[in-house]
């Protein structure tokens, strides 16, 4: 009985968001004491489309930008916590990982402006992308930090002595092995990026429009109707993403 | 001579863990290493195979100097506890994966794999996955990964030490059986006596860092130091109390 | 050991680069700010900005509000996923359910926040419903759910977004640690249940996901987005209000906005030093007695 | 203690970066230049626009009929970005603190504060609208466009559109609209929760206007005045402090922004909300967010009129183009489109008796908003702008008297 009831109470608590979601951007005026919305219609769906031609070039550019930010936080972070995986001092190493986390990114936004500009990156694309994976790969950095272990520094010794070289070793066992802490990484580092507005809009300056941005100019206009539309269109990605990756992070838990 | 071992020293910050360590190992012969955990035995292991680096010393393999040369051209191949099969292969492409390596042809490798299979007695295993595997059976097809790459020298840390009684007594007979088949010479690390006696051709023992070898096995079982007066004192004990 | 060749030692160093270098540049940046160093508006080096904002009460205020509602929204997050993964053991086995709790880490703070706003206000759907029902027979009788005193529509959205990580991340060290055969060791050495619960289960379940949960603190800390939308100005979580103080009217704020970020830094680092140390031997201490 | 070596010898290394000299950027001089020159200057550029883009009818605007229009006129390519206020001045700021070559802004839409905060700093390039020709067609002489925020102009940017703030209130619910001072708090005593105002922008022109109204225009005209903001503040918090406890959630919160204060308006939370611009309540009931009912007005006691802005960076490296846009946005064409409550519905800053006759015929048949009063009737009520450490003061004395009380 305990067991059914934590069941609906979960499945009211991860669905619900997503209805209200979903009645409000299909609706207009929603005043109280109303339960429903007074009217059901598509306009905010097909103005989405419509008017908005710019939404679809925000789209691929998020999708490009965090897609960068989740490759190359992955990469170098995988890289990285390979080359301090084997040092004495790697606790001091993984902790120094957590410091920009220490202010929040609006506040690092705010700092980082004034050097982005002095580089000459400010409101330009690889700008952002950088500011987003200084952010993202220290993340990166602690969730493959916990990937090399005494077992997988073992499988690797191994395979040295039984003659294989770096490259070899790292196609045929280092990947595999390490694929699914990758996908997480990668997932996880993605959604960082993807969800980022602070740090877009500052380093950016407003002129890289991701979707976010874009989402949280709807959000502005004080339309709790579109704001929903918008924050469906920031959710449904990720979930699209979520379904066909899960497997990848289900798996996490095999090398152990 | 197969394998020397020239005044290998090593230590790790201030503490010694191999001190002047000398050893030779001929051709087609096993050596049993007797040692407990932590006495440097591991560290030796791992400065043969290129895997460590020794602070003084010089190791020689069939004569040359290989102390600078990279551990995976070294044809010395280091076995640990565990089978450490590599999950996402199956049984055979475990065993391939040393000839894969050396990028022999699919054929060559086919073949090959497949005599060893039938050797320790897997050909019906070959696409299982390690998970499916009883200890055991992953332990004989990490012997076969090691041996199909036919090494100068295979380093064994404990390969028997997580099994059950009888399967221990079968691997080390299978053991036995593919050593001397493919004429491999070995060091073979253990902290069981009478594995060690089983086994080893020579015999030696490592405790704080000195490795000290024996030139017979009844030299060995004379030393005081070697702990078989003990071993027999106790069964006499045991059947005179009776 | 093999000693580490000139590449590793290469990318060591490009690695402190990365993370050293931009935090460092952005506190000495703030730093400087905040001591009338630089900036355009500066008449030079001064200390003003920094006796102010060491004695504005309500920054004080606002960096212990922001502190208890993190640590609350952990805590009942942590609880949550506890009783999750302690109580509905078996039905991680199942698809739908593992997939469930995948979903919520879809939604961004903002998202979230937006949907508490919606749902919890005094003209949300709850309310409507409660009124629907005649629960409450006016808009004003429904409690203050958002922007109240007590931040609880804060650390509602809070626990909204974290307990479905926690939950999956508790899963993964009690199936990785095999707690349950511990818990069963502990038992049959003659522990009750319950002992074996809090000596064994919890002391390593904490041990495990210290790090993570001292992270995730400092995570809600520095929200910025949801106190904006569900909190209030007094009090008023840290983040909001150094932001807010650096986007004031008033230009010759903004040092100050520096002052107080750099505060909250190294209270925060204070908070994870004394994580690290203290408190594993705390705990250290308690699981070896 | 080799790394506090290394801490400090970063600090210096980042300190002089900061530190570094202003250079001075190569001047323009305009008097040697014809509007014709500027035309050809200006021509085929590309040019970034940053403006508040919190309302989807003015994001139209721009979108649909400035951007196509100077694309078409001098093939410029107008790019629209988002900030304001604050983030705005911060960029500019950092621009001229890194001493940059050139400007990633080329344009922005300023008013008030930070027409000051941007003056303060030196970010802008001027003076230099009266090379405008179109400049000549608005009324400078009218103080609620030739001053903002008691500052003159002087030049440095150029009157776009003209507002005046309302009250909006949802009819359904309020008949007597409160016209005083005195019947706001009666009606506020007798309607708690139903009344607030926000902490930022708006909320703060409605203080100034309740301060106005306190001190009386004349009063407080011209430069900022510490003495006479701290009499006449102290009545107006005395005021506010009477009214706290009956307005919405008891006067402890205020909502973040206008936005948030629309959206509680809508749900019924609140009756009341306010706007700068006189023509947000049509806008909003178009979007479907306000239901038919709500109304705005503007009480006896005035509300403030005032004037947005467009200006050029000084860094900005396309000034003649953003000129040639700023021109073509103050055309009679584009201003008088731009009025329409359909499109936008801003008040033009033109004078109609400088416009051609077909111009002004066309100027009297703009069709008017139905919801909110005509611009001539709640002219008469309108406020002049303060200067902008008012709002400054006020903003910081709301927070200590009202907000952590």
């Amino acid at each position: 009985m305990l067991r059914r009831i934590v069941h609906f109470f979960l499945i009211a608590v991860i669905f619900l968001p997503v209805a209200v979601l979903l009645i409000l951007s299909f609706s207009e005026h929603w005043i109280f004491p109303d339960v429903l919305p007074e009217n059901f219609h598509r306009q905010t769906w097909l103005r989405l489309f419509s008017t908005e031609s710019e939404l679809r070039q925000s789209l691929g550019l998020s999708i490009v930008v965090s897609l960068c930010v989740a490759f190359f936080s992955t990469l170098m972070g995988c890289i990285l916590s390979r080359a301090v995986s084997t040092s004495r001092y790697k606790k001091y190493y993984i902790s120094l990982a957590y410091l920009p986390y220490i202010l929040s990114p609006v506040v690092l936004g705010v700092l980082w402006h004034y050097f982005a500009v002095v580089i000459g990156l400010n409101a330009s694309f690889i700008g952002v992308v950088s500011a987003q994976f200084l952010i993202c790969f220290p993340f990166g950095f602690i969730i493959l930090s916990s990937f090399w272990t005494r077992h997988i520094s073992n499988y690797e010794e191994l395979s040295i002595t039984l003659g294989s070289s770096e490259w070899f070793r790292f196609k045929k066992v280092i990947f595999p092995l390490a694929k699914p802490v990758l996908g997480l990484c990668f997932f996880q580092c993605f959604l960082i990026s993807w969800f980022d507005y602070g740090l877009t809009q500052l380093i950016g300056g407003g002129q890289v429009k991701t979707l976010t941005l874009s989402v949280f100019n709807f959000i502005n206009e004080a339309n709790i109707f579109l704001a929903a539309l918008a924050s469906l269109l920031l959710v449904i990605p990720p979930m699209t993403l979520l379904f066909f990756n899960k497997k990848i992070i289900l798996k996490r838990t095999l090398i152990h | 001579m197969r394998l020397e071992l020239q005044n290998i020293s090593k230590r790790f910050g201030q503490k010694p863990v191999l001190t002047a360590v000398d050893l030779e190992l001929k051709d087609n012969q096993v050596m049993s290493i007797l040692g407990k955990s932590g006495s440097g035995k591991t560290s030796l292991l791992k400065i043969i195979a290129g895997l460590e680096d020794a602070d003084t010393g010089n190791i020689f393999l069939n004569e040359t100097s290989i102390i600078s040369q990279k551990p995976n051209t070294r044809h010395i191949v280091y076995l640990f506890q565990e089978a450490l099969l590599f999950p996402h292969l199956n049984v055979f492409d475990n065993i391939a994966f040393g000839l894969q390596a050396q990028q022999l042809k699919a054929a060559e490798i086919d073949k090959r794999v497949k005599a060893i299979l039938k050797e320790i007695d897997l050909s019906a295993h070959s696409s299982k996955f390690p998970q499916q595997l009883s200890g055991g059976e992953k332990q004989r097809v990490a012997f076969a990964r090691a041996i199909i790459v036919q090494p100068q020298v295979l380093l064994l840390d404990e390969p028997f030490g997580a099994l059950d009684v009888d399967t221990r007594e079968t691997m080390q007979k299978l053991f036995l059986k593919l050593m001397k088949a493919y004429g491999i010479a070995a060091l073979f690390v253990t902290h069981d006596l009478k594995e060690a006696l089983l086994i080893g051709d020579q015999i030696a023992k490592i405790d704080k860092g000195y490795l000290k070898t024996y030139t017979s096995q009844s030299e060995f079982i004379q030393d005081a130091q070697s702990g078989v007066k003990e071993e027999i004192d106790f069964w006499m004990q045991i059947q005179q109390s009776k | 050991m093999r000693k580490a060749n000139s590449l590793t030692k290469f990318l060591r160093l490009i690695y402190v680069l990365l993370i050293v270098v931009p935090t460092f540049a952005g506190f000495t940046y703030a730093l400087l700010h905040s001591l009338g160093l630089t900036g355009l508006l500066t008449d030079g080096l001064t200390l003003k900005y920094w006796s102010e904002a060491l004695r504005d009460f309500y920054m004080w205020k606002s960096i212990g509000f922001s502190f208890l509602i993190a640590v609350i929204s952990v805590f009942l997050s942590f609880c949550i996923a506890l009783f999750l993964v302690l109580k509905l053991t078996d039905d991680f086995q199942k698809k739908w359910f593992h997939r469930l709790l995948f979903l919520p880490l879809c939604f961004p703070a903002t998202v979230m926040a937006f949907y508490v706003m919606q749902t919890f206000s005094k003209s949300g759907f709850l309310s409507r419903l409660s009124f629907q029902f005649g629960w409450i027979d006016h808009i004003e009788s429904f409690p203050e759910l958002t922007n109240d005193a007590y931040g609880i529509g804060i650390m509602l959205t809070s626990v909204l977004l974290v307990f479905p990580f926690f939950t999956l991340f508790l899963k993964n060290i009690f199936d990785a640690e095999r707690l349950q055969d511990y818990g069963l060791i502990a038992q049959s050495l003659g522990a009750k249940p319950r002992h074996a619960f809090w000596k064994i289960s919890l002391a390593l379940l904490w041990q495990k996901s210290k790090s993570t949960v001292v992270l995730y603190i400092i995570f809600v800390m520095g929200s910025y987005e949801v106190p904006l939308l569900l909190g209030r100005q007094n009090p008023q979580m840290i983040t909001p209000r150094i932001v807010d103080k650096a986007q004031r009217f008033n230009l010759h704020d903004i040092p100050q906005a520096y002052v107080m970020a750099l505060i909250y830094l190294f209270l925060v680092l204070l908070l994870i030093s004394l994580m690290s140390t203290r408190f594993v031997q705390f705990f250290k201490k308690k699981t070896h007695a | 203690m080799r790394i506090l070596k290394y801490i400090s010898r970063l600090i210096l290394l980042f300190s002089l970066v900061a530190c570094q000299a202003d250079r001075e950027p190569q001047a323009i001089d305009l008097s040697q230049l014809s509007w014709d020159q500027v035309v050809e200057k200006g021509q085929s550029q590309k040019l970034s626009m940053m403006m508040w883009k919190g309302d989807p009818k003015i994001n139209a605007y721009m979108q649909n009929y400035i951007k196509p229009h100077v694309k078409e006129k001098y093939n410029i390519e107008l790019e629209i970005v988002s900030g304001q206020g604050n983030t705005l001045v911060q960029s500019l700021m950092n621009e001229i603190q890194a001493d940059v070559d050139q400007s990633q802004i080329d344009l922005v839409w300023i008013n008030g504060e930070t027409f000051y905060q941007l003056r303060q700093i030196d970010a802008l390039f001027g003076p230099w609208i009266d090379k405008a020709p179109h400049a000549k067609l608005i009324d400078f002489d009218n103080p609620f466009i030739g001053k903002d925020f008691q500052q003159d102009i002087e030049g440095y940017e150029m009157p776009w559109g003209n507002v005046q703030m309302t009250l909006i209130y949802n009819s359904d619910q309020v008949q007597d609209l409160p016209q005083t001072r005195s019947e706001l708090l009666t009606f506020v005593k007798s309607h708690p929760g139903k009344f607030t105002f926000d902490h930022h922008f708006t909320g703060l022109t409605f203080m100034k206007s309740l301060l106005i109204d306190i001190a009386g225009q004349e009063e407080l005209a011209g430069d900022f005045d510490a003495d006479k903001y701290e009499k006449f503040s102290a009545d107006l918090f005395a005021y506010l402090n009477k009214l706290k406890s009956y307005l919405w959630r008891k006067g402890e919160v205020f909502p973040e922004d206008v936005a948030q204060m629309h959206q509680l308006f809508a749900a019924g939370e609140l009756w009341f909300t306010m706007s700068n611009n006189d023509a947000e309540v049509d806008n909003k009931i178009s979007e479907g967010l306000f239901t038919k009912d709500a109304r705005a007005y503007v009480p006896d006691f005035g509300s403030i009129q005032n004037s947005h802005y467009l200006g050029i960076p000084r860094k900005s490296a396309h000034q003649y183009s953003a000129m040639l846009v700023i021109n073509e946005m103050i055309s009679p064409a584009a201003q008088l489109h731009k009025m329409q409550p359909e499109v936008w519905g801003d008040g033009s800053v033109l004078s109609p008796e400088k416009l051609s006759e077909t111009m002004q015929e066309k100027w009297k048949n703009t069709r008017m908003r139905t919801n909110a009063p005509p611009r001539s009737v709640i002219q008469k009520k309108a406020l002049q702008e303060l200067a902008p450490e008012y709002m400054i003061r006020l903003a910081d004395d709301f927070q200590e008297k009202i907000l952590q009380q």
